[in-house]
């Protein structure tokens, strides 16, 4: 791992473990309801103020905590087009399925590539320290599986190109 | 040394708990509209009894010593004060729900009798504490509400043992002391550190935490000289009215949720960081002394989940194992493989967010244990008096300074 | 498979078994480049008609696709193509040859109809790289060849060499992208001492070769994309080799877009598979009332979300 | 119709609505001071840090650092002094710095570092030295500091 992404994920996870001190909270202004209040942003005094971790311009994560529910957005590093473009098919596909990954955010917030929204539902159904373990999991395979998208494909780009160049010889 | 009774009473987070007067039976909230309660059978607890009036979360319950009746607080806006009173058809004993009008139109979130038992105080998230006594005329409860200053969800009350103060935390950053004075059922009372003349809404004192943070728990100490609060800036506050004094306690751990006073002079609360703190002092300076729980004798973590196993037919150890090999991606045999590096293990005794920590055992001012809940569904009873040290336990907290 | 084949599988397999078991038969199918086939037996069992529709027939017929297929089909061409069709074969069962090499050649010949249609431009070319070699000076007309609908293949002869180039389109932006990375690795595979010999290749996006820079009509859009091979006349030394490079670079742009596919296909399964692991993880901090099995009132399994 | 009325922000006439302003107590000094005082600081960090006293420098600059409102020249200078700071650290020293700080300090800097992360490329910011930072500096406060990061509406 080098250096500074091992510092980069323990700030995540000590940041998102602070931030993961979630209570059910009925919403006060809509009678009878509980709404995720980061995302209603009605009441000023449950939000907290947001919290930015970064190893550059181009990797930083977004906290946004409230009283019931935080927000983690992630901007994944993207080197060049094809990471660009591996990265948002990927957090495509992932996203297109967040009925299974029920912390996850359908739509990223602006700026970012992914965003996932926990509420106090899922801290008091699941546990948290291993919902912080799944999020910092999360962080270290995306980069190493869109490096590894992206080598795989220029490896069966040059053998395509050898093996169809190599075919004039004969 | 005994360790810490530990009862795995659900699976699903317990919202609130509150033992009878005999500690016999005790009624929880498993994160739904009803209460159960469960009756203590050797070394188990067996539901025995369902309360189902309110339609939405309940929040709090509180469970009257003397005059043997519950109150429950939902976010449905409701309250009910529930009594055993003969079945009219069958003359069995049954939970009689009566509802309270409590004249607010957000949730209701904490509740709590006052030392006699003749009213409950109800805080909400419409601004305003509902404090209700009961009307023999008209037969029901009746509610009046203290608004002024409240300008949040109130998140905790807490009663003054002279039956009329009041203490209320608040999603505002403030934690209040108010007269909750009732003409009709309180006699006049007696001067204390908190003020002469108390009438209804008097506010005796606003308090508030330095780095801010909603205050989720306030306490009056067993005299009511002194109160605590934990706020959400992982905090605790106690405030000598009488000093003036009051000293903050900056934690490196979690934010607190939840305290009880055990004698004058210490105070166990418990939060997010799910292990019970204690901390002791005086109007000369306060500390945090350890823990309640000591991880280090918990190797074998909770998150093995012995406890109640889970229903269904198929639930043999090999399906588990299989099971949890497709699902989670966990080989759980000895000798295989261990998790990934990047698991992390809790090992404290609650595996996840203490809600509720109340006294079990002893008499205000001189408590031996306490019982604690949480989202874990877990219930546990604590002996007060074994403290694991701060310096065994990681935890610190420094006491940011005095304050007057 | 990396390499494509150059003949029709169907005609090829079909054939094949026709001649062992005549029986009557009406087929219509497709191949690369919206080619259409139509097989089918119009009068007897014994004599198959087949009949091809191709995109470009009307600029092929200009670069003398007739003389090709009359050399490789000979009378079998019919005079008058199906209606609907650039061109019919008529194909006698009883006269087949007998089984053996000799027939398997003669099907293979046959299932090779879009590759020698397709043939007649570079045929051309090629003659006429060498009269331009022996005239030392000029430039060989160039030829486009319209096989799909926003794709053109271009061909010109000069005196010491044949250009061709390929215009081609991605319709997805990760096409445009893998196909960038693929056409990256066909210019620098040919520093790789084994196939030096290989033609140039050079590829630009949006901005057309100096070639054809001045043809009217050409899109401008990032979409795309332009491969220029540059052939010497090694590459068409003689009949043999001549036609080895015709099948082979006819479909050049089958065989990119092919594997661009290829690829995305497996970088989906890779999602999914590694999605598939990120589930696991998050369940594991799930407990145990979350994930256990509830039943419906008619005794199915929920599937908890 | 007229439907520019469904545009007015009714909450800004409710009079039970809690404003940003109300959440914590208003820095005492006026603005003028305040740019003052930073600027005094940085001068006084400069010395220190000559001197080689690095905790002297941090505890100077965060000490009455400047927050709330129409402040933000002296934030930003205050910010800058204190990355100078951070930057010229050796990261073997860095543990035992923080471990002598007070609380209350420990908590503003905490403050400093997230703002600093939110702001990669600004000035002198450097990821990779907030980084090392942010984890001697949970070590040492643990994550109740973190917490108090973002409970603390004192903004910097």
């Amino acid at each position: 791992m080098s250096n500074t992404l091992r510092p980069y994920l323990a700030a995540v996870r000590s940041t998102l473990t602070a931030a993961l001190t979630l209570e059910d909270f009925a919403s006060q202004v809509v009678e009878r309801h509980n709404k995720p209040e980061v995302e209603v942003a009605q009441s000023k005094e449950v939000l907290l103020n947001p919290l930015t971790i970064s190893r550059n311009e181009n990797e930083r994560v977004l906290i946004e905590p409230s009283v019931n529910s935080i927000r983690l957005s992630i901007r994944i590093k993207q080197a060049d087009e094809i990471e660009q473009q591996l990265c948002h098919k990927f957090t495509r596909f992932m996203m297109q399925r967040a009925e299974s990954f029920v912390v996850l955010r359908r739509k990223p917030v602006k700026g970012y590539d992914i965003s996932f929204l926990i509420t106090n539902n899922h801290t008091d159904s699941m546990l948290k320290h291993k919902i912080v373990d799944f999020i910092i999991q999360f962080m270290e395979e995306v980069d190493k599986e869109i490096s590894e998208m992206k080598l795989s494909l220029n490896a069966r780009a040059r053998v395509v190109a050898e093996s169809y160049l190599a075919a004039f010889n004969s | 040394m005994s360790p810490p009774e530990v009862y795995s009473l659900a699976q699903t987070s317990i919202t609130s708990h509150a033992f009878n007067a005999d500690r016999s039976e005790v009624a929880v909230s498993l994160n739904t509209k009803d209460v159960t309660i469960f009756a203590r059978e050797g070394h188990e607890w067996k539901a025995t009894e369902t309360l189902s009036e309110h339609d939405k979360i309940i929040t709090s319950i509180d469970w009257a010593p003397n005059s043997n009746r519950i109150v429950t607080s939902s976010q449905d806006r409701n309250a009910y004060v529930w009594q055993l009173s003969p079945d009219p058809q069958t003359g069995r004993m049954i939970w009689k729900p009566t509802l309270v009008l409590l004249r607010i139109n957000r949730a209701a979130t904490h509740v709590r009798w006052s030392p006699n038992e003749d009213k409950f105080a109800v805080a909400s998230g419409a601004r305003a504490i509902a404090i209700c006594s009961f009307d023999p005329e008209g037969d029901w409860w009746v509610s009046r509400l203290l608004k002024k200053p409240i300008r949040s969800t109130v998140l905790s009350v807490d009663w003054h043992p002279n039956n009329v103060l009041l203490a209320a935390g608040s999603a505002d950053m403030k934690a209040r002391v108010l007269s909750a004075y009732i003409k009709d059922v309180d006699k006049k009372p007696s001067p204390t550190v908190w003020g002469e003349k108390l009438p209804f809404n008097t506010i005796c004192g606003e308090y508030t935490s330095p780095t801010g943070g909603w205050v989720h728990a306030v306490g009056f100490s067993p005299s009511g000289d002194a109160l605590a609060f934990a706020s959400h800036d992982s905090c605790i506050t106690v405030v000598y009215p009488g000093g003036p004094a009051a000293f903050t306690i900056k934690l490196t751990s979690l934010p607190l949720l939840t305290l009880t006073w055990t004698t004058e002079n210490s105070l166990v609360a418990a939060g997010h960081d799910c292990q019970p703190i204690v901390f002791s002092g005086s109007e000369g300076g306060w500390e945090l002394t350890g823990s309640l729980d000591d991880p280090h004798s918990n190797k074998s973590s909770g998150g093995s989940r012995p406890g109640a196993p889970a229903a269904g037919r198929l639930n043999s150890a090999a399906f588990n194992t299989f099971r949890n090999a497709d699902s989670r991606g966990i080989s759980s045999g000895p000798g295989s493989a261990a998790a990934p590096a990047t698991e992390s293990e809790l090992f404290t005794v609650h595996q996840n967010t203490i809600t509720s920590v109340r006294l079990y055992a002893g008499v205000p001012g001189n408590v031996t244990q306490v019982s604690t809940s949480g989202a874990d569904g877990k219930l546990v009873v604590w002996d007060v008096n074994q403290v694991t040290p701060a310096s065994a336990t990681g935890l610190a907290g420094k006491m940011a300074g005095l304050r007057i | 498979m990396i390499l494509l084949e150059s003949h029709n599988y169907i005609i090829q397999t079909t054939l094949a078994e026709k001649c062992i078991k005549p029986s009557s038969l009406d087929v219509q199918f497709v191949d690369f480049d919206g080619v259409r086939f139509r097989l089918s037996t119009p009068e007897r069992k014994t004599s198959l008609l087949l009949s091809m529709n191709i995109r470009c027939w009307d600029e092929l017929v200009k670069y003398g696709v007739d003389a090709v297929l009359r050399r490789e089909y000979g009378g079998r061409v019919k005079a008058e193509p199906e209606p609907d069709y650039n061109v019919s074969l008529e194909i006698d069962l009883e006269q087949m040859p007998p089984e053996g090499e000799e027939r398997d050649a003669y099907i293979k010949s046959i299932a090779l109809l879009k590759r020698n249609a397709l043939a007649a431009p570079f045929e051309l070319a090629f003659n006429a790289q060498k009269e331009l070699e022996a005239a030392g000076s000029g430039q060989g007309d160039l030829m486009a060849l319209h096989y799909r609908d926003e794709e053109v293949i271009y061909v010109q002869a000069s005196p010491d060499r044949v250009t061709v180039i390929f215009s081609t389109t991605f319709k997805e932006e990760t096409d445009r992208i893998f196909g960038k990375v693929f056409l990256q690795e066909f210019v620098d595979a040919r520093r790789l001492p084994t196939i030096q010999s290989a033609p140039q290749v050079l590829y630009t996006t949006r901005e057309p070769p100096l070639e054809i820079r001045h043809l009217p009509g050409l899109t401008d859009s990032d979409d795309v994309g332009y491969v220029t091979f540059v052939l010497f006349p090694r590459h068409f030394a003689n009949a043999a080799v001549a036609s080895s490079t015709i099948s082979h670079i006819q479909l050049f742009r089958d065989y990119l877009h092919y594997h661009i596919k290829c690829s995305k296909a497996y970088m989906h399964s890779r999602m999914r598979h590694r999605v598939s692991e990120f589930q696991k993880v998050l369940n594991r901090a799930k407990t145990e009332a979350a994930t256990v099995d509830r039943k419906t009132a008619s005794g199915r399994s929920m599937t908890s979300r | 119709m007229e439907v520019n009325f469904r545009k007015i922000d009714i909450d800004q006439y409710d009079e039970d609505v809690l404003l940003e302003s109300e959440l914590y107590e208003p820095d005492p000094r006026d603005p003028a001071q305040v740019i003052s005082d930073a600027k005094q600081k940085a001068a006084t960090v400069r010395t220190s840090l000559a001197q080689g006293d690095i905790a002297g420098a941090l505890s100077i600059v965060l000490e009455d650092a400047p927050y709330g409102p129409n402040v933000e020249e002296a934030k930003n200078l205050t910010l800058q002094t204190l990355v100078s700071i951070l930057n010229s650290t050796k990261a073997t020293e860095i543990s035992g710095i923080v471990k002598s700080l007070s609380p209350d300090t420990q908590d503003t800097l905490m403050k400093y570092l997230y703002k600093g992360m939110a702001m990669p490329g600004w000035g002198d910011v450097s990821g990779s030295v907030l980084l090392g930072w942010h984890e001697k500096l949970t070590e040492a406060a643990g994550t109740g500091c973190i917490v108090r990061a973002m409970t603390d509406r004192r903004l910097v």
